[in-house]
């Protein structure tokens, strides 16, 4: 597995503290004193069943909610308090769940909205197409050709986003938050309704990101074979309150964390049949779809679709 | 009782939700459906439901009979009415009614009085619970009380079919447990139930058979104890064993890409 | 296409009567008012029905900008006699600093709870005209509207006389290029205001509140410049409208108005610019066309004569017409061209949903799910995990 | 202080009628979304219809049908056009709503014309005295009748299966629909009964001391709407609340207007739009409307 890596040559990735962190709705505690660390330009996962926690979390990072208890601590910046808009003038970059880009709007469009931040453009420049106007426009968006590039969606580039299949359209998140140049991405359940194989293009792709950018990403997510396949470390987030946080290994032998996902009857992986390794049963039960040792079929693209958000 | 044959189903005419499902309910059984986020649980029991259209979903082939007649095209009113009752996903109570007003909501479907008082009786027979609480605002519950409600308040339409969306989702290992308990005794009382679950250990504990969705597809199906000893249902849901972390490091390794982004220098 | 379209109206004058003229005067006016309520409404995503106030405040402005001192009857009109120009940017700028004024209710309220407290704006602005402001606005009876100038030039019927290929250009023609001019210069800016950075964060603004602030917006910033914007737009309106009335009463800037030009960006098409104006055209035209034409279209009879008269004929059309366009073609007349006009090339037939609402249209689902959910609903419970 | 009994008494009696208004008003936005901007025209039909017919008739079957005839148009409007509509945005089923509207103003102003019709109600010009306070008869009745009226709403509300289904649909569609509750039903309904509501407060609204139903009736409906949305748009209660304070408010400024003349003349028509913008001011969704929380 890969180790945490320190901040790449001169840039400035500083870590994320998240500390006894609260957050109630009438009366109800969504997030109940969670703290956990988050290394420089370490993949960290937050994983839990559904209800558990991990989208008021994300929440709470980017600003949308506010903590009642609690600090956020990105570097030397407190992040509590301040509002979205800020957040992402720190360098914090979020990817949707259930994709927030405007349909209508091309793809070329939507990414160049994460330029906002960065550049100056206002009404009366933009309106007028004054110089500096179309100066800056033209080179930001090279940049956003640049990051289109780098996830494959420069054929796609002046198709109105809405008309994608949903798997591009989960890319075209990524691009955004990328777009914003950050230092700390948040993907927000990155893979969830997507078939194996595009599962298996954007875990190549968080890998590429960290490697190309050596920024931090977190992400939500309840694909496990995707997280313990690219995470360093998983932070395990169960009825608001923080049952495991270590590394995938450690994660995946906690006691705890197996109750909350299998329940209480399956205790510790001792009953026979039950472990990973454990010998196949007889008969084995049918396989409808797929033949073979691949676990995950194939399927082509747009396989996906809009199921309810946990 | 309940049989769906090969169902295919799409969202706003592109996007294919489902291909190629069958599952059946014979009377009395329990059937689980496993499968995690976005696999097609829903889906499945929208069409089942006749809510689809709600999502403008709509069914591109296959069928649904539910004793002998199609249910395709029907309306969600004479699904009920047939006898088929979903208890939905995150349980949508009514969280402004009382919980009796709840459970009249429940029964709004039949005039049959005499029914539904029974049918009433029954639920607070098996929750004494929603008894003592019968005035007060759902809102106030639990999260495993509400669930009890959304159980009791399908109750209310005596369906012969029940179908469980999640009924465990969010809730303590201790009333997952309970709720286990609950459905085995809805169907010890002769009402089947299709079982739709990310809890596989409830649900196969439960159920008599189940089906596995992958992406819109059944993976795999079986009798319920059989599958919850495989690897494949355990990877599932711990993500171990499988070597899918090997694949992914390979692929980044290899470099499939080989594309460049460096940062921007301002 | 924009640019024939322009020609043939710059040749306009030569053919058409003084009645078609003055038709297209106040349709232009149209077209930058909803223009502005279209940036807002349609762009931006916040219900206005204010937009017969901003009206107003452009027209009055100008006319009290413009005006002089008189007195009428027993009424003392103020005014300030400046030169008609300086009048009318002075006027426009009014129009923009009471949107500004009124932008804070806005940043605090959402959707349709917008929509109607801003409806309060109409009959405030109603009991402003009428019984307040009484020696700015001429009251209940209206104020006149000073003839425009610009640098020396009049638009009026004389001083200087002018032919132009011996037709007499008198005021109504050279009104109708000001209108012109004005119009094109106003659609110019609003189409590079959609296609620069302010433009893409008010759509995003209007898409999804929550993703735009997250990538970076100024939420409540945006909000306040775009009704900046769109009020100064309303109020170039009003200045024109005062100029083609030549007199304003308050009556004109009630709540029908408002409605009217709701009905322009619907009709036209949301967030569009050619939208607007088609919008403009038919809902300004539709009732003049019909006046004029009323004896030779069967069914209709002259006013006072208890049938159906001409006005009343185009108000059922225009009522049918808004309730048709909604129910068959919810993008809008300009959807229709868009539709059949610029799919891109290679893209897939329109069909994966783009859904950060739980609800989008049964009867279209999936051709322009943005522009025609500019809302998109929370959960009714407001479930937040 | 007899002034101020007046004043209160009349702004009391006002603001009942608004009340029937703005319930009908919420019941139609709880139960489809739709804000309704036609809801004039409802008022307005159902008393031009009672106008017409109770020479004839006599007052109450003309009123009866005039009510009928509001409901229908109700019915209609939820049928025909709202109905084709379910799941659209709220802006574009709130404009659909003003076509409508402006179809049937414009109908029914042209067959008014410059007349000014009487309802025939019974009460005519007459006033009882209660203590120093001298009321007009068609207003005690206004009082009488719209506290029968906003009661029995309240009791089906609470207690008849539409009042549960009702809630049930305005809570959670989807969820209602799965236990077997028919939308349509619930739906049609409630236009309905908004209609009817309408048609009574119209009866009120142009009877005595008003001069009778003209074309300008419409509008006054329009003070309405800020009594529905300072309760809160989806709130029944809100709605009662709502219409008693937009009432008594009105009544006072207008009464004490020689004492506020630094508002202006007439400020009291714009009272109600004050009030509901201040209201909205500190709770953006009414004094007992729904706080609606962004889902991301």
């Amino acid at each position: 597995m890969t180790t945490q890596r320190q901040a790449r040559d001169g840039v400035d990735v500083p870590e994320l503290a998240v500390r006894d962190v609260t957050v109630r709705f009438a009366g109800i505690k969504a997030l109940d004193r969670v703290s956990f660390t988050v290394a420089p330009g370490a993949i960290h996962a937050i994983i839990g069943p559904n209800g558990a926690g991990k989208s008021t979390c994300f929440n709470v990072l980017s600003g949308v909610y506010r903590a009642t208890e609690g600090s956020v601590q990105f570097g030397d910046q407190e992040l509590t308090g301040l509002r979205p808009h800020q957040i992402a003038g720190l360098g914090v970059a979020r990817a949707f769940q259930n994709i927030a880009l405007s349909a209508v709007q091309s793809v070329e469009e939507n990414l160049m909205l994460g330029r906002h931040h960065l550049t100056k453009t206002g009404f009366l420049a933009g309106g007028l197409q004054l110089p500096q106007a179309r100066r800056e426009d033209r080179r930001h968006r090279a940049r956003a050709r640049e990051i289109a590039e780098f996830l494959d969606l420069t054929d796609k580039l002046d198709i109105p986003v809405g008309v994608l299949s949903y798997g591009d359209q989960k890319r075209v998140e990524v691009a955004r938050a990328l777009c914003t140049e950050p230092r700390l991405l948040l993907l927000d359940e990155p893979v969830a309704g997507m078939n194996a194989d595009e599962t298996r293009r954007m875990a190549v792709l968080i890998i590429e990101i960290r490697a190309a950018l050596g920024i931090t990403v977190v992400l939500v997510e309840h694909d496990m074979g995707l997280v313990m396949g690219i995470a360093d470390r998983v932070t395990v987030l169960d009825f608001g309150r923080l049952i495991a946080d270590g590394t995938p290994a450690q994660v995946q032998a906690d006691a705890e964390v197996i109750r909350a996902y299998l329940g209480e009857a399956a205790e510790v992986p001792t009953e026979p049949g039950a472990t990973p390794s454990g010998p196949a049963p007889a008969p084995a039960p049918s396989r409808a779809a797929s033949p073979g040792a691949t676990p995950l079929p194939a399927l082509p693209p747009a396989a996906s679709h809009p199921e309810k958000p946990s | 009782m309940l049989a769906v044959n090969d169902l295919g189903v799409s969202y706003g005419g592109a996007v294919r939700a489902l291909r190629g499902v069958s599952v059946a309910v014979d009377g009395g059984e329990v059937v689980a459906v496993l499968g995690s986020n976005g696999a097609g649980k829903s889906t499945l029991l929208r069409a089942l439901s006749g809510t689809l259209r709600m999502h403008k979903g709509t069914v591109d082939s296959g069928g649904i009979t539910f004793d002998g007649h199609s249910l395709l095209g029907r309306d969600p009113a004479a699904i009920v009415a047939a006898g088929l009752v979903q208890v939905p996903e995150g349980r949508r109570i009514f969280g402004r009614l009382t919980v009796e007003e709840n459970l009249r909501a429940g029964g709004m479907g039949s005039r049959d009085k005499g029914a539904k008082a029974k049918a009433r009786e029954r639920v607070y027979e098996m929750f004494p619970l929603l008894a003592e609480r019968r005035a007060g605002r759902a809102v106030l519950l639990s999260g495993g009380e509400q669930q009890m409600l959304a159980i009791g308040r399908a109750l209310m339409a005596a369906p012969k079919l029940l179908l469980l969306d999640e009924p465990s989702l969010g809730l303590a290992p201790r009333v997952v447990t309970q709720i286990g308990e609950v459905i085995a005794e809805i169907n010890r009382q002769g009402t089947a139930v299709l079982l739709v679950e990310q809890n596989a250990a409830m649900a196969l504990a439960v159920a008599t058979r189940a089906i596995v969705l992958e992406v819109g597809r059944v993976s795999l199906s079986g009798e319920a104890q059989e599958l919850a000893s495989t690897d494949e249902v355990r990877h599932l849901y711990l993500g171990t064993g499988a070597g899918e972390e090997d694949r992914v490091q390979d692929m980044a390794q290899s470099g499939v890409a080989a594309k460049h982004l460096t940062r921007w220098a301002g | 296409m924009a640019v024939v379209l322009c020609l043939v109206a710059a040749a306009m004058p030569f053919y058409l009567s003084s009645f078609w003229l003055q038709t297209g005067l106040f349709c232009f006016a149209a077209s930058i008012g909803a223009m502005g309520l279209n940036l807002l409404v349609g762009t931006t995503g916040q219900l206005s029905l204010a937009n017969g106030f901003f009206l107003a405040v452009g027209a009055y402005g100008y006319c009290y900008f413009a005006g002089a001192r008189t007195t009428t009857g027993l009424l003392k009109l103020s005014g300030l006699g400046l030169p008609p120009a300086v009048a009318a940017v002075l006027a426009v700028l009014l129009a923009g600093l009471a949107g500004l004024l009124f932008s804070p209710i806005a940043g605090r309220l959402r959707g349709i709870y917008l929509g109607v407290a801003s409806i309060g704006l109409i009959f405030l602005g109603q009991h402003l005209l009428i019984n307040v402001l009484r020696p700015e606005t001429g009251g209940f009876n209206g104020r006149d509207a000073q003839p425009f100038s610009l640098f020396g030039f009049s638009f009026a019927d004389s001083n200087p006389d002018l032919f132009v290929l011996n037709v007499k250009f008198g005021a109504v023609e050279r009104l109708w290029y000001l209108g012109l001019a004005l119009t094109v210069l106003a659609g110019l800016y609003y189409r590079n205001l959609l296609r620069s950075r302010p433009g893409r964060a008010m759509q995003t603004l209007r898409d999804s509140e929550v993703a735009s602030a997250v990538m970076g917006v100024h939420v409540i910033q945006y909000k306040a410049r775009a009704f900046l914007v769109s009020s100064m737009y309303v109020g170039l309106a009003g200045v024109l409208l005062a100029l083609g009335f030549r007199h304003v009463v308050p009556d004109t800037f009630g709540l029908d108005l408002s409605a009217d030009y709701l009905a322009m960006i619907v009709l036209g098409g949301l967030g569009s610019v050619a939208g607007s104006i088609i919008g403009a055209f038919f809902i300004t035209a539709l009732p003049l066309v019909l006046q004029t034409y009323s004896s030779a279209i069967p069914f209709l009879s002259a006013p006072g004569q208890g049938g159906v008269g001409s006005s009343e004929a185009a108000r059922y059309l225009y009522g049918v017409a808004i309730v048709g366009v909604i129910l068959f073609m919810p993008g809008g007349v300009v959807s229709l061209f868009r539709r059949f006009g610029r799919r891109p090339p290679g893209a897939p037939a329109p069909g994966s949903t783009v859904s950060t609402s739980t609800r989008t249209s049964t009867s279209e689902p999936v051709a322009e799910p943005a522009t025609h959910n500019p809302h998109p609903r929370t959960d009714r419970q407001g479930r937040t995990a | 202080m007899t002034l101020f009994l007046q004043l209160l008494f009349s702004g009391l009696s006002l603001g009942f009628i608004y009340a029937l208004i703005a319930l009908g008003f919420v019941i139609i936005f709880k139960a489809t979304e739709v804000v309704n901007f036609a809801h004039g025209a409802f008022l307005l039909a159902g008393a031009f219809v009672t106008a017409k017919l109770h020479d004839r008739l006599g007052f109450l079957p003309a009123l009866l049908i005039g009510i009928a005839a509001a409901a229908l148009v109700g019915l209609l409007v939820e049928r025909l056009i709202i109905r084709r509509l379910r799941g659209a945005p709220v802006i574009s089923l709130a404009i659909v709503t003003i076509g409508v509207n402006i179809v049937i103003i414009t109908e029914l102003t042209r067959r008014i014309g410059t007349n000014v019709y009487s309802l025939g109600d019974p009460w005519r010009d007459q006033t009882v005295k209660i203590g120093a306070v001298r009321i007009a008869e068609s207003r005690v009745a206004a009082v009488v009748v719209a506290l029968v009226l906003i009661a029995a709403f309240f009791a089906a509300f609470k207690y008849s299966n539409w009042g549960v289904a009702m809630r049930a649909t305005a809570e959670d569609e989807e969820a209602a629909s799965l236990m077997g509750i028919r939308l349509g039903r619930v739906t049609a309904v409630s236009w309905v009964v908004a209609g009817a509501l309408a048609a009574v407060a119209g009866l009120f609204l142009t009877a005595f001391p008003s001069p009778g139903l003209d074309a300008s009736a419409a509008p006054i409906a329009l003070r309405a709407f800020p009594a529905a949305i300072l309760g809160g748009l989806d709130s029944t209660g809100g709605a009662l609340v709502g219409g008693l304070v937009i009432g008594v408010a009105e009544s006072l400024v207008s009464g004490y207007e020689n004492q506020l003349l630094f508002l202006g003349r007439g400020f009291g028509a714009v009272v109600p739009y004050v009030v509901m913008i201040i209201v909205l001011l500190v709770r953006p969704s009414g004094l007992f409307g729904t706080k609606e929380l962004t889902r991301v």
